[in-house]
């Protein structure tokens, strides 16, 4: 359905990570996405607030919220949280760069899965990461 | 998130079962290191994903922490059962040139 | 784990019904719930969330407030809209009341499956209902 | 949502699967309602439940309302395959007073 939305927030402890792909995938299901598309949903939204936890808040206590939005058919969705921030976002999507010794693939994951990403990011206020997926299905009958 | 660990011989054989994720991993990489720790003369691993329907790269970063800790030693690390659902992420990651998966126990076993 | 919390804000549209039961449901599964409980949890956020809709937005446009807290080992949820809330609340918790051709059973049902109940309204302001779910095993270890 | 709807003689068995509320049940009842104003001839009605869920009191109003409907118009609906997760909201309705529920097809069938 046309014109949905939703907002999720969270505390900001790995326990809700699970939380939030559960209500991103079940919100997302209102759309003509294929069950491979929501895995792929599903893995954005756990690089967005894993990063949101351990880079944002440095795995302190803080709140990230989870927007959901239905827009002419495209799955809109943003993680923001009020941490940290990032100071180079282009240097941060590069492949394995990480400044925490994880796989710096989180962001490279996103813009894989999704198709479009945008990051705004103030240091010290916080980071928000907005993403697009609109379903194949969609795409095809576009063509 | 649930663990089964056998020996047989020199491999230990791990079986996931669950979402493989930030949150997840940290009991899972204490439970095989304290396996690891108590087992004497184990060299190779053989990771069984068959029931693991989640992963991302908080998951990749355990395997491959995984691998690190066993060629450190000169054994071997071998991925068996990756469902297709899961399948994406390991090939995006580029862990498929180190990491070679197989389709069942018995298979990785001969390969080691 | 204990202290966690998180809030999810829907649009009063029946599509959010689902939603709002997978993620209440997926929050409950930090505690120690059987099964059964957690058909029962998802039952009294289907009754609350859809009452909000049908009752207190009569279909309208309008936002759906749902709070989740983890308060040492029991779960609180709380339902809450801004819309034409309730004149006799205990009137409508009585068995078949309904002033909508309804069965008349939500608040029973949340009453039977929960093991706290409580309501607060104001006529033309809008509706909360908190409820209160401990896991059958706790309650059997207090004993 | 999913709905098969058989006719067998003058009996219409219904099979539904997935969550029955308020979301779903405006679908399903203008599906049967529509089947029921095509065929001519129906008496009974048989809803097997065996693939809902879910199930709350807006769904159950959905039941009554199919009950009324049918009886209304002298026949009798059976209520087949109901799991046991959503049996309790059956048992607190009292809607067991007016609807029997039968473990299968053919033992609904024998009793109409
Ligand atoms: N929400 C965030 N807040 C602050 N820094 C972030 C955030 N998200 C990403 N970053 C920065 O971008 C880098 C790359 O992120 P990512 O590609 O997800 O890899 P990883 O999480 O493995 O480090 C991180 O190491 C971090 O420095
Ligand atoms: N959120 C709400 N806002 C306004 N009125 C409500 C709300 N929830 C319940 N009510 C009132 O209480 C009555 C009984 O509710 P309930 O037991 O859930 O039965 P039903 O929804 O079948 O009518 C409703 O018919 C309505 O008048």
């Amino acid at each position: 359905m046309s014109g949905n939305s939703a907002k999720l927030e969270i505390k900001s402890v790995t326990d809700n990570i699970g939380l939030a792909r559960v209500t991103v995938a079940s919100f997302a299901a209102q759309l003509d996405f294929t069950l491979s598309e929501i895995e792929e949903i599903k893995v954005a939204v756990s690089e967005a607030v894993s990063n949101a936890i351990i880079h944002g808040y440095s795995n302190d206590d803080g709140v990230i919220t989870i927007g959901l939005e239905i827009d002419d058919e495209e799955l809109v969705i943003s993680v923001e949280d009020y941490g940290q921030g990032i100071l180079n976002i282009e240097q941060a999507c590069e492949p394995s760069y990480t400044t925490a010794d994880r796989m710096g693939l989180g962001l490279v994951f996103i813009e894989s899965f999704m198709d479009d990403l945008n990051i705004t990011s103030t240091v010290d206020e916080g980071t928000q990461i907005r993403m697009i997926k609109v379903p194949e299905k969609l795409k095809r009958k576009a063509n | 998130m649930d663990l089964e660990i056998e020996r047989q011989g020199v491999n230990l054989i791990v079986r996931i079962s669950g979402e493989l994720d930030m949150h997840t991993v940290d009991s899972l990489r204490n439970k095989i290191e304290e396996r690891l720790n108590e087992e004497v003369g184990i060299k190779n691993m053989i990771l069984n994903l068959e029931s693991v329907d989640f992963i991302d790269s908080s998951g990749l970063g355990f395997i491959i922490g995984r691998y690190k800790r066993i060629s450190n030693h000169g054994g071997e690390l071998k991925i068996i059962n990756v469902k297709k659902s899961i399948n994406k992420v390991f090939e995006l990651s580029g862990i498929l040139k180190i990491v070679d998966i197989f389709d069942n126990e018995q298979q990785a076993l001969k390969a080691i």
